[in-house]
This record gives C-alpha cells, structure tokens and sequence, in this order.
C-alpha cells in the first residue's frame, strides 16, 4: 500500500511544476482582471485566459498529439537511428521544448541519451533519430563529436518522439539519404490526442478564422461605407500601421514572416491576425492574438491623446452630412463587387474575405434569415469559445516568456499609435482637396477594432461639439478598415507565404 | 499565387531566395492597399450614384401619389400608423431619415436593454418617451457592439 | 522594386480569368435573382450561388487538398515515373480539369511535359506517372508513341500532383504491377487544405445529407399521414417521375449510376437528390442539386396546368373529410415501424430514414424539447450554410458548362411534370374503387417539395370551391413522397451502388 | 446490400457485369415503391383502427363523466377557459377538432407574423379578431413552410 | 426481370434478422417507455433507444469503418497470409463479432477459410492473416493443427477484414514478426464510412464527454458549495459508491479495468462514466452508459428507503442555516482554484475538470454571457443528440445480451445503494464534532445526479418537517458529488489507464 | 501520469505488472478522494471567511450612508422600485437574503412555465400574486434541472 501511495504521488502533477507555469498563472490573472474587470474584450480574452491555465498545468493529456507517423523535418543523411521496431518511447507529460540540435547538449546527455532513454533536464523524452542536414549552416560549427561507435556535427538535428507509444515501423537505416517531409518511422499506441489537439485543429487548419468572418460579415452593416466609399481611404491609410510595425519588427531582428505576422497586430482585427500568424509564424500565435486582443480593447486609451494632438478645434468640431439610405440591391452589389476584386487582386485572402462578404449577403438579402442568425450567433459562439481557449493553450511558459513576447507587445502598442495617426492625417490631407470636408476624428477608427474606434470618435466628438454625430461616419471608417487589412494580410501572403 | 511558390521553388533551388527589401515591401504594399481601396471608393460611388437618381426618381413620383392620395383621403384618420407599420424601410441600418425609424430603433433598444438588465423576469415596458437623438445613436451603438464577439 | 510590382502583378489572379468564369458569373447572378427577388428556396440556393462565385475566382487556397498519399486509380502497369523523390510538383492556382489519358496530349504537350514541367494550356500542373491499364478499352487506339526512351498507348492513364508539394516517398518504379487503390507514391507540403476541402467532406462522408434529415423530421407533422393513410399510395405514384426520368437519362445516354441520380430530381427532394448523386455519380452533383432546389420553387408554375388538365371540375371540388386527432403514441409507433419497414427493405437508405424519424421521435415524444429543438435549428441552420456553399463550390466553369448541364436541367422539368401527373391519375384511379372520394389535387403533393406542393393543392381547390380546405390531406401526401423518394434512393443504391 | 456487392465482385472477376435493362429497373423499382408503401399503408391502418376505437371508448367515459360535473358544479362559471388553457391539446398538430385548439393556433401565427414582420422591435398584440377559418389554414402552411429549410 | 426481384430481395435486410435483435427491439421499447412516459432521463435514453434500433438493423452503411491500413493487433510471428495485393474482400452487412483464435474455429471451417471465402456461421467476413501470439497464453493449449500446407497451433489470432474493399498493400509475408500495432497491410474502397462511424469519433476521441461538461459548469451553480464548503466531505463520502462497487465488480470476475468504470457508475454522472469506460473497458460502454442513466432516474425510488433507514426523526427534522450570498469575485476565485488543484493532483481527470470549471467561468464572470449562453444551449444539445446516438448505435445485441450485462445492472443499482448510505453515514459522523448540526438527510445528494438527488433530500425533509428547506444545501453536496466523481475517475485513469 | 506509464512500461517488459490488490486501491482511493476534498473545504473556508469580513465591513458603510440618504431625502416615494430594479445581485443565485429578488425569481418561473406549457401563443401574465416561498425554491430547482441535461 506505501508503494501504491508512492505510485499515487509520483503520478500526480507536482513533480511538473517549474517557475515558468507560476508566472505564467500571474500573467493569467493579469488577463482575467483585464477581461472580466476592464471588460477587455472578454470574448474572446476569458477563453484564451482559461486556454493559458490549461496549458500551465501538467495536463499532458489534454494536448498531446496522437502517436502517427514520424517525418524527416529536412532534407539531410540519417547518422544516428535510435527507432527500432518495437521499441516503446514517451514524451514530457508537460510540453517541453526540446533541444534541437547535437549542439544544444552537452556530452554527458548526449552519452546518456545514446545509452539509455532518460535525461535530467529533459524530462523522458525519447530521441529516435539524428539527421545530418544537407547544407550546414556555417562551417565554423562542425564539430565532430565521437561518442560510442557514433560520430556527430554540432548542427545535426535531433529528432524526438511527438507522442508516446511503440515505434512500429522504422524504414530508415543509417547513412540513408532522406528528403523533408518524408516518413522515417511510425508510432502507435491505443491512446488517443488530447481534447485540445482536436480543438486546435481549427486553427492550424485554418478554419476557424473564416467561419468566425463569416458571422462578422453577418454581424457588420457595410450601409455608411456605401453612402460614403471616401472613407475606404482612411480605412487605407489606418494600414500604415501595419507596415510601420513590419519596419519596427525588422529591425527588431524578427523574420521577414514574423514581422509580417507581427505587423498584422496594427490592423486591429482578431481573426485576420490569428490567421496570418497561424500561416506565417505559427510559433508566435499566442503573443500576437493577446496582444491584438488586448489592445483592442485599449484603443479608448491609446487612440485619444493622439487624436487630439494632430487636430485643431476646429477640425474637430466639422459636422458631416447625414448619411443617404442605402437599398438592398446596392448592398448585395456592393458586397458581390469587393469579393470579385479583392480575390482577383490577393488570391490568398480569399477566405477570409469570401467568407466575410458571403455572411453579409446572407444578412442583406433578407431572405436568409434563419442562416444569418445562425451565422450571428450558434456558429460564431460555438468557434469563439473553441478559438480562444485554442489560442490559450499554446501560451505555455516555455513559448510565451521570451524576449520576442515583448518585443510584440511593444510593437503592438506602436502599431495601433501610427495607424491611428495615419488615419487622422489622412483625413486632413483629403480636405486640402474636397469639398464636403471630412472630420478628421473619424479618421482614426479606420484601425478597425469595431466597433470600439468608432466610438472613440463619437466620443471625441462629441467633446468638441455635443451637438455632432460621428458615429455613422466612423462606423464606415471602422469596416473600411476591415476589408483594408484583409488585403493587407493576402498581400503579405503573397509576398511570403506557402514555402512548401 | 502558385506562379508566385513555382518561382519561389525555382530559385531557391538554385539560389538563394531573392526577398525583397523592407522599403520595398513598405512602399508597394501600401500603395497596393491604397490603390485597390481608392479603386473600390470609385465603383462604388458610380453605382452610388445610379442609385441615388433612381430613388429620386422613385420619390418625385412617390410624392405625387401621396398628393393625390391625400386630396381623395382627407378624412381617413390614421393614428398608430407610425408603429404599427409592418413595411421595414431596407435602409433603415444606416439612414436616421425619417423619425419613425428613428422611434422603432429607440424602442427596439430599449427593449433590449430592459431584456438585458432583468433577463427572463418578465416585464411590460409600460411607457417609452424619447429624450432626444442621443439615445438612437447609443443604440445602434449597442447594436453594432455585437460586432466585439472577434 | 518594379520586380517587386511585377511579381505582386504575376500573383494577382487576373491571369486564370477564363470565360468559363466570366459566364459562369452570369449564371450565379440569375440564380441570386431567383433566390433573393423571386424566393425560390433561398435558403439554399444563396448559399449554392455564393459557393459558386468563390469556385469561379483564382481562389487556388479554398478548395486545394492538402498534400498526401499518390494512389493509382487503375490496374496496371507502370510505364514512365517522373516521381523522384525531393521532387517539388505544383498545381493549377485553379481548379483545371486535366488530360486522362496520353491520347487526350499531342505529341510536342507530352514530349515537353517529360523534359520540364510547365506545359502550355494546362497551366503548371506536374504529372507524376504514365499507367498502362491491364485491360484496354479498345483495340484500335493502341497506336504507340515513341518519345525519348519512353513508349506509349493513347490509352495509357495520366496520373498529375493533387497539390503542391514535396514527393517525399516514390514506392513504385518503371515496369511495376499496381492496383487500384494502391499507394504509389506521397507528396508533402507544410499547406494545408484549404476551408473548402473540409467543409465538403460533410458531402463526400455523406454526413450532410442525414443530418438535414435529422432536422427535417424534427420539422414534420406525420399526423395528416397516419389519419389517412390511403395517401402513402399517391406518394408512392409521384415517385415514377424518377423512374420516367431515369428513362429519359439512359435515353440521353447518361450511364446507369448517372440516370439514377438524375431522375431523382423528380422525387423533389434536396437533401436526398445531394445524398445519391454524391454516391452514384458525384461528378453531376452541382447540376443535380441545382436542378433539384430551383425546381422545387418552381412547382407553382409547373404544376397547376397539368393538375387542371387532368382533372374534371367535379374532381376539384370533391370535399375531403375532416382529419381525426391523432395521439403521440400513435405517432411514435408510426415512426418505429417506418424505421424498421424501410431499412429492413433497403438497408442502403438507413442513414436518411433513421435520421428523418430520430429528428421525428425527438419532436414527437415531447419529452427531449431541447433536443427537438436544436435538431430544427442551430443544427439544420449551421449545416445547410454548409451543405449549400460546399454544393456552390463544386460549379467550376469546367464541370457545369456541358451539354449534360442542360440535358439535366430539361430533364428536371420533365421529371416535376410526371410525378405531378403520376400522383394525380393515382388518386382518380384509386376513386375508382374507393368509397370515400380523394380529391385528385392532393396526389399532386406527392412529389415532396415540401410544403409548396401541398399549398398549390390547397390553391388549386379554393379555385375549384372556395369553402374546400385541402392543405392537410395534401400535407400527407407530401410526407408520403418524402418517404417515398427516400425508398426509391434506396432502391437505386441497392442496385447500382457500391463497387469498390 | 453486401450479398449483392459480394455477387457483383465476383461476378466481376469472371464477365462483365449483367447490369438490368432500363424497362426492368423502371418496373421493379416501381413495383418495390408502390407495394411498400401499400404494406405501410396498411399496418398504419390496422393501427390506427385500434387507436380510434380506444379513443372512442375514452370519449364515451369522458362523456358520462363530464355530465356528472356539469350536473354538480352548474354555478361555477369558467370565462376565458378557452384561451389560457395549459393543456395543449397532443394530436393539435393534426386535429382542427376544437374551435379553441384552432383559435390559439390564430393567436400563435399572428403573433409569429407581427414578430416576423417588426423584427424585435417592442410590439403589443392589443387585439386579435377571428376573421374565420382561413387563417387557421395559413397559419399551419407557415408553420410548415419552416420545413422547407431544405 | 426475375433476376432482378431475385436480386432485389437478396439485398433487403430480412436474411440478416436474428433472434438478438428482436430481443434488442424489446429492450428499446423498454428504454422509450421509461425514457417517454416515466421520464427517465429522456434527454439522454431517447438518443440511446434510438441509436440503439438502428444497432439492431441491418444499417452496415450507417456504422461500417472506412478501409484502410490493418494493423497487428499484437507482437508475434504471421503464420499465414491471405491479403494478397489485389484480392477483394469484404465485411458482413451487420457487425458480428468474428471469432478472435483458431481454436474458436472447428477444423472444416477453418479448411473452408483457407480454401476459399465465406463460412457459414460467420457471414462473409474475410480473413486476411493468422498471427502467432509470441508469449503463448498457456502451454496446455498449445495443439498443433495441420491444414494443407499449413500448421496452426489453436491460441494463433484470426486477423479479419475490417471494411470491403480491395487489397492494395500487403507489406508482410509467412514467417515475419511484427510488433503490436505494425501497419501489416492496406485495404481500400471508394466507399466512406458509415455516419455514426464518424459521429462516434466524438467518443472514441474522448471530446464529447469534456464537451457536455463545459456546458454543465455553464449550468452549475456553486454558490451553495461555496457558502458551506462542509458539504464537500460529504460529496467525497458518497464516493464510497464507487468503490463500493468497484469490489463487487472484481469480486463477479471482471478486471480490474472493467471494475473501474463499471464502479464508476455509483458517481451517478454520465460524461464521467463514458468518459472512462471509452478509456478502460470501451467494450462495456452500452451498459455502463444505459446503467447510468436508467438508475439516475431511479434515485426518487432508490434513496428515500436507505434515507429513512440510516436517520432518526429527530435528525431529519434538523433545520441548516440559510446560506450566505457568493460575490462574483468568490465564485470565480472557487472556480480557479479547483481547476489548478484537481489537476495538479490527478493530471488525467484535466480535460472533465477543466472543462466543467472552464464553463462555470463563462458563466460566472458576467462577462461572456453570449459564449455561457451558446454552451448551455447550442453546444451542449447538439452534442447530448450525437453523444447518445453514439452510445446507443454500441448495443448490438452481440454485445449487449450477455451476463456481464446482467451482472453490471445488479452492481449498479448496488452502487447508488451504498453510495446514499455513504453520504448520510458520513453527515451523522460530522455532525458527531460539528457545532452546526448538518440535516443527514442531505448527504445522500453527494451520489450528484443532479439535481434529482437534491429534490429528494428536500422531499424528504419536508416530509419531516414542511417548513425545512433543505434544497440549497443539497444542492451544494449534489455539486460536490460531481467534482469527487471526477477526482475519482482521474484515480482509476492514473492507476490503470493507459497501456499503450 | 507518464512517469507511471514509464514504470509500467518497463516493468511490463521484464515481469508481469504488479497491479496493486482489490483492498489497496479502495483504501488508497477513498482516502485521496477524502483528503483532497478535505483540503478544497479548507481552502474554500479560508477564502470565504475574507469574503464574509469584507462584506460585513461594507455593509456597515452602506448602512451608515443609507441612513444619511434616507434622512436627506424623506420626500421622495419610490414605487416600483423593487420590481424594475436593473441592478442585479450578483450572489442571487445561492442567496434568497432579499425579499425583492426573490420576487422576481418568482416572476421568471411563472413566466417561464407559462412558456413553457403554451409555448409560443401570444399571452400576457397579468398578476401574479405570491404564493409563499415555496415557490421559490420550486423555481430555482427548476432552473437547476436544466442540469440534467446530461
Ligand atoms: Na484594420
Ligand atoms: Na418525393
Ligand atoms: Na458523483
């Protein structure tokens, strides 16, 4: 029975714990405070927040991918096969990330590793292969390493066991030559992937932010847009944003794909982000859909001071017109001309802009009813809550506490300032030339962050004048602004998405 | 976009890929962004304005019927008609035209509001009286608000 | 720079604009017409047109599969291989329709397909194995090609990349025996498949189909049904519109599998017309459930002449009795012994039956309101966006602009004119016999198209005698035809479905 | 089904398949649907013979019964009876027995249509006057209309 | 035209009736009576009763598997290949269980077999190896068997085709070793699975039951555990139940994983019981999950007896303290710290506990009323229809008529017994030290069963006492019953979970 | 968990498993049950002995301001104001401390019933007159049935 009670112990979760998971739990209060207190966008924060304890616990059963097929992540020569038929292998109950090349151990692990299957500080990972790879990174790391019968460079890759189970198929022997992406070895075993596994699908599958479009599209009325297309410049403009943060993050040493990603932040637009990131950085998902999230909900305050500040009085108190009607017929036509052009111009963007466009059609030629409540709510319900709590859970501390995190969230905040000046400015700069002046306020809800901007330029407004209502105006801005970095996202695509 | 990966694929084949630098992604995606929303802006402020003669069309005739209407109706009494009217103006999301729209936005939201506070208890709204503009403005607020659920 | 521009100009999709698109486009406006001006069935038919305006665009990343096992689609023998391994293959950015054969190439499209990749008029799409079949069609067309070391029959099959991707694995070399089915090779790619792909499993799984059933037996009242049965036999005649359809199919020289799902089209009913041309010949999928829903919201202008010409005045006034209550138990053991008749008879129609009285148990029973309830709406409204878009998206220029579109589409209407027919002459010929008179308008409802069939009997007889309510008995008969087609499904599946 | 795909298969191996001619497809297949549907029309029958006369019986107690308490209770007076009566009547859905079966069905689809029509705006029903049995008609033709969601 | 009737009747149904599934019918009547007109947890029994008709059905194209790759079921040396590459084969049209050993077939059979396809007694299974077991059960079975060629020893495993279809990778031959779970062959067909193949995933994938526990913590309340924490004991207490039976299970024979989730049953929740008998005895799944059901349903009848039996009058007369108000704050701080806690302590229970504190969440914050609303409606009903047609669609008679089942009805029932007892024990043990005497009447509530197991509890303290409300306190010890169910599931899955 | 899997594995390999006996585990599990419940109590309490002091320290602030208000402003009736109150008691749901929120528990259950029994016929709940707080707990057992949806 003592042996049972140790047995009982050793299986539970503590001997997981480390320092990380206790941050993470803090940063995890700091974004319930947030959400359920400031009402930072609670949507989709509380999921995402409750994503992040899951994922800072020891619950190993909850995302662990199944047992399958095991492939080569480059092209290169097998050196080392530790996968034999039969063998049983296992993974860290807790996600650890695992070191990836021969050069990130140090002999005496490397010697442990090759003899038996345990490591101190890497929990029991299981390696099963070493791959030389074909074109080595720089020649001042090659290393050999003789351990054994084996000999290593520094820079050969270590591939470990994705998922417990037994090796039963190992197809290559060492000296083969194999290609990336091609199978070496399967695993199997009768347990299944976690909960979450499944659940995250949708996003690495790049489902759930179109469907989440879908019912955006249902949700957005693009009437004030159509009475007043000049505002799809401003909505243009809010992108410099974007590509202010792509700068920032370049020279920040990101990648040219995560600073697209990273960028994207100053569209204002959750799903968009998610989407882009998923496709262009996946392993930065998690900071870059909170900080969109988060300063969302900030842009009351960070939007203001600058508003004010590249205004004068006077600007702010232009009253525009009253916006005309529009018919069905004009928006159903309106809604089919931005899906043909904008999938003939970015080919890339075309689910989230077809899916956007199609639940607004849905909702516009008031024949659809029941399918545009369904896409209003059950659908866009139902995901939300599985596409927070999917971002959350890949929020473990080993990803998430990084220097690069805050580098993100740094850019984030700097994003949502230029768009907005960008916004305004080129509000100011159109009324050099028209005739009905536009208020230059309504210029900054081109961020999108519906329908928060807009409100923050009723708001300002109405402080300069009580008597002028922006709201329309801004509300055409704000979905301008949508579709403006649903193009940006698909150009992004197309510059540097899809690397086989 | 695959002729874009086919190229891609091509080169780095052969080469190292050729990415382009930061100022000229800066500059040709934004003049991209730009160019293509100023294109949409141009289209639809053409069709805007077919739309916007027909319904005027539409109104000079609309307002003669009513004329007419009214010379040989005089005595037809018609209260409630404002609320109780069944036809939805297709414009009503974005107009703020005609105050009867603006009457059923207020109740609608008031409604809503009532509903949101105490839930399912039941409850009669006795008595609505408007208080001016502002409160239709913080309804459709309210109603777009919906908008947040990304 | 201006590379730059130029390369964001090759990625536009301007260059894959065809005519077929351009046409296509027209049709898709007049279906949107139809749906949103004149209401015939918008429910699906705004979801099929959307589907189609993103099939008819460049969008390459909607519908893409995603990069995976390479099988042979025949018996045969391998003759040429251009699958080597680390390969990188491509495809169309859209969806093309490519060569079947080595005969359907000239000699220069295929000698410049073995030296390079890219051929003219075929776009870039990588062709990755030549196969001789083990039993040729036909003698004649066995002339030989000659190119390079390589010899070829016209006959010989022509196996191109499903995706774009990495050939990671090459099982087969020159000369190997396959078989259908066989694994001969695997592309990889870091792509996934794009949304589309997913949501139309719902129609290849054939999950769709008993789902909306589900939906549609939570929404049907069978009590006019069981108070008078003598209906089921109107039904049951409605149901040689199929079968006088199927004639006129094989007639038109449609194969056997092809004619069945098309004389379905006459049995009026979406879900089950989608169900069958998805087993039996899935290539004719977007005509037969186009036909199949525009018709349904024709049956108010098809069928009332021929009701009126085939029925004397007398007949359309004959008053029907009134209906007598029936109890839930009764209704439940109605729907048991229905489940049970029908799939014991045909077992291959079980997912449709078993679905339409589950979702009719749960209505009936009066104890699962919550489930009867989601079964009516979330889950029938969230799945018809589905099915409609993944039906839409399957209306490629390629597949929908043939002369079998059109032959379809006469034979719809053909198919609603006998059924409508073959219902009413049932229900004179059973007044031959029967004391209690049938007014003859209800056999029309026969045809399903529920519940528009049954609202024209209702009209036709308050035209004959404005004091005759028919609308309940015609109601059965609708029911009747529901169940009827679903019978008849099953009888084509049992005799046409299912090779390997 | 699988006997059939056994056959088929091995068939298939040996000759080609003997795949039925159009003309004996179309009768048997035909025949199938017509006799089926006779044999469901018959058990539905049988069944619903033993229903009515169980429901005949029940009547008839129902009858005796009902005379007793009017006989006992004849000062009682029971205004309104009618329309907020709990009980929902199980084969309503078919019947059209009841006058105060079909009156709440009116009730219902007006109350449906006026939601449908005003959307969520706030709406009273102030009065709602029986205009004969047409409505209740039109009212059961919508609801099912639900059905073509298909 | 004969031929064709002849075919015709060959394929309905009728050949493949057997006494099991008339017998099945019985049962299915017995569930719809007591699940329509006893309303025994129809929300539930309806989807099984109904899932279960079709079970018993000839539906093969309602439940079949896809082909696809045959794996060894275990370690040990093939003896005998039939899958030759090419060959055709196939599966009964109603699912039989095969016989699993040579020695369970008699020698003609098994000379049939090998000479040619189908076996009488056995439909048309067909068999693809025979695999020798490398560590033999027991010597004295080891008989030799000669067969043509061929020897047999009579513990060797029969390895059948699970779907039709064609051989298209037959990868081992006579005299390999393979090790359990090895890829050893590939069958593939045209054909998809069956419907519920694939909405059983959602079980067999273990996301159901964590999916219907986040919509119960959107609809539990834990105030009342909150404001009297006592309560939780005697939620642990009424866990006796479970191990109650869990002893009884292994004192019938069963093993220790069967004992478990038979055991399980006394936690009176159902996701918990399919979650873990899908995990250790999925064989066992129909009759742990109807056993579950049906006896919530009886706690009204199975607990007042037991409840009078273990108090005296005075102390059902004991009347508690109202309870004090929860502030948001406190619910959501609760909530917090049981997810963190439970899954530090027991890592396999995360996905039931994180779900169900994840929903409590949603609904506790005041926040996300639109995503609490969507997982008390919308998600929870979609996934209550398809979870218990899941369940259901299991009870084929093969499997249901058996002792075992026998023996798990009696142990259950069993279960709910001691599981009362144990919760009203444990109440008049606290109140031996407790100043605020606890009403014992309410610990029979911690067996969950919510809220029925409350109601009784209040029941019967009025019956005692009519001015005794006892409902908010049960309903405290009810909830605390769920989270001790759960804690105890994750013992089970921590001791005996998981071989691979 | 995995560290068990391991062991189980490796010993799995080498000898039969030494499952623990019938006796150990029920003994083992029921204490850990036990003992971790125990341990959430006490961790419950503790948490709840703050919350209870915090609220007995700002009740006693707002009583001391109500008093000051109630003197400030004799004057003024407030009818209705029980009823309409938008102000939601967060606690409501465990709390039955207030006579006005259970009142309108009361309200939503009756509601609610009335829905539920003639769905969606138009009605109107003209008076409901209390009846006892038994009536409330019978509405919030109804509100919690929806549980057993499982
Ligand atoms: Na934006
Ligand atoms: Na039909
Ligand atoms: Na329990």
């Amino acid at each position: 029975m003592i042996d049972l009670l140790h047995r009982l112990y050793g299986n539970t979760g503590f001997g997981f714990l480390d320092w990380r998971m206790l941050v993470m739990w803090a940063v995890v209060a700091v974004l319930l405070y947030l959400a359920v207190y400031k009402k930072f966008e609670p949507l989709l924060l509380v999921p995402i927040a409750f994503g992040a304890i899951l994922a800072n616990l020891p619950t190993e059963g909850i995302v662990n991918k199944p047992a399958s097929i095991v492939r080569s992540p480059e092209t290169g020569e097998v050196v080392y096969v530790a996968a034999e038929s039969g063998r049983v292998v296992h993974l860290n109950a807790v996600e650890k990330m695992m070191p990836l090349t021969v050069g990130d151990l140090d002999a005496t692990t490397l010697q442990s590793l090759l003899d038996g299957d345990t490591v101190d500080g890497f929990g029991t990972g299981s390696l099963l292969y070493v791959l030389r790879r074909e074109v080595p990174v720089a020649p001042k790391k090659l290393f050999e390493l003789k351990i054994n019968e084996h000999s290593f460079h520094l820079t050969d890759v270590l591939i470990w066991a994705h998922a417990s189970g037994r090796v039963v198929d190992s197809s290559v022997e060492k000296g083969d030559r194999v290609v990336q992406g091609q199978p070496i070895g399967e695993l199997h075993s009768e347990r299944t992937g976690g909960l979450f596994h499944y659940i995250q699908m949708g996003i690495l599958l790049e489902l759930f932010p179109p469907l989440i479009f879908l019912g955006v599209g249902a949700l957005t009325d693009f009437g004030p847009l159509i009475a007043n297309p000049r505002v799809l410049l401003l909505g243009a403009a809010a992108q410099f944003g974007v590509f202010g943060t792509f700068i920032g993050a370049q020279m920040l040493g990101f990648s040219t794909e995560a600073s697209s990603a990273i960028g994207i932040i100053g569209g204002a637009d959750g799903p968009t982000s998610i989407f882009l990131a998923n496709a262009l950085a996946p392993e930065l998902l998690a900071p870059i859909a909170v900080a969109a999230y988060s300063y969302m909900a900030l842009v009351p305050v960070i939007q203001p001071p600058i508003m004010r500040g590249l205004t004068s009085m006077k600007e702010r108190k232009i009253r525009m017109n009253r916006l005309r009607p529009v018919s069905r017929l004009e928006k159903l036509v309106f809604g089919v001309i931005v899906t043909i052009t904008c999938i003939l111009l970015v080919p890339p963007a075309s689910p989230l802009i077809g899916m956007l466009m199609f639940g607004n059609f849905l909702r516009e030629c008031k024949v659809t009813e029941r399918l545009n409540k369904a896409a209003q709510n059950e659908l866009i319900n139902i995901i939300t809550i599985f596409l927070g709590t999917s971002v959350g859970i890949t929020m473990t501390g080993d990803r998430f506490l990084r220097t690069e995190t805050l580098g993100i969230l740094v850019l984030g905040v700097l994003a949502f300032g230029i768009a907005t000046a960008s916004g305004v400015l080129m509000a100011k700069f159109m009324n050099l030339f028209c005739k009905n002046k536009i208020n230059p306020l309504i210029g900054s809800a081109g961020v999108s962050a519906v329908p928060m901007a807009a409100r923050v330029s009723q708001v300002e407004g109405q402080k300069a004048d009580p008597g002028n209502f922006l709201l329309m105006h801004a509300m055409g801005t704000n979905v301008a602004g949508v579709i403006g970095t649903a193009l940006v996202a698909g150009f992004f695509l197309t510059m540097f998405g899809g690397a086989h | 976009m695959l002729a874009f990966y086919t190229t891609l694929a091509q080169v780095s084949a052969a080469a190292p890929p050729d990415l382009p630098s930061t100022a000229n992604v800066v500059f040709v995606g934004f003049l991209f962004v730009m160019i293509v929303l100023a294109l949409l802006a141009t289209i639809t402020s053409a069709i805007g304005a077919v739309f916007i003669r027909q319904a005027a069309r539409e109104a000079a005739k609309a307002a003669v019927a009513a004329q007419k209407a009214a010379e040989s109706a005089r005595s037809v009494p018609a209260p409630l008609a404002g609320t109780f009217s069944p036809a939805v103006d297709p414009g009503s999301g974005t107009s703020g035209e005609s105050a009867g729209a603006d009457d059923s936005t207020i109740l609608a939201v008031v409604a809503a509001a009532v509903h949101t506070v105490i839930g399912d208890r039941p409850h009669r709204v006795v008595s609505v009286r408007s208080t001016g503009p502002g409160w239709a403005q913080e309804g459709r607020r309210q109603i777009f608000s919906s908008h947040r659920v990304r």
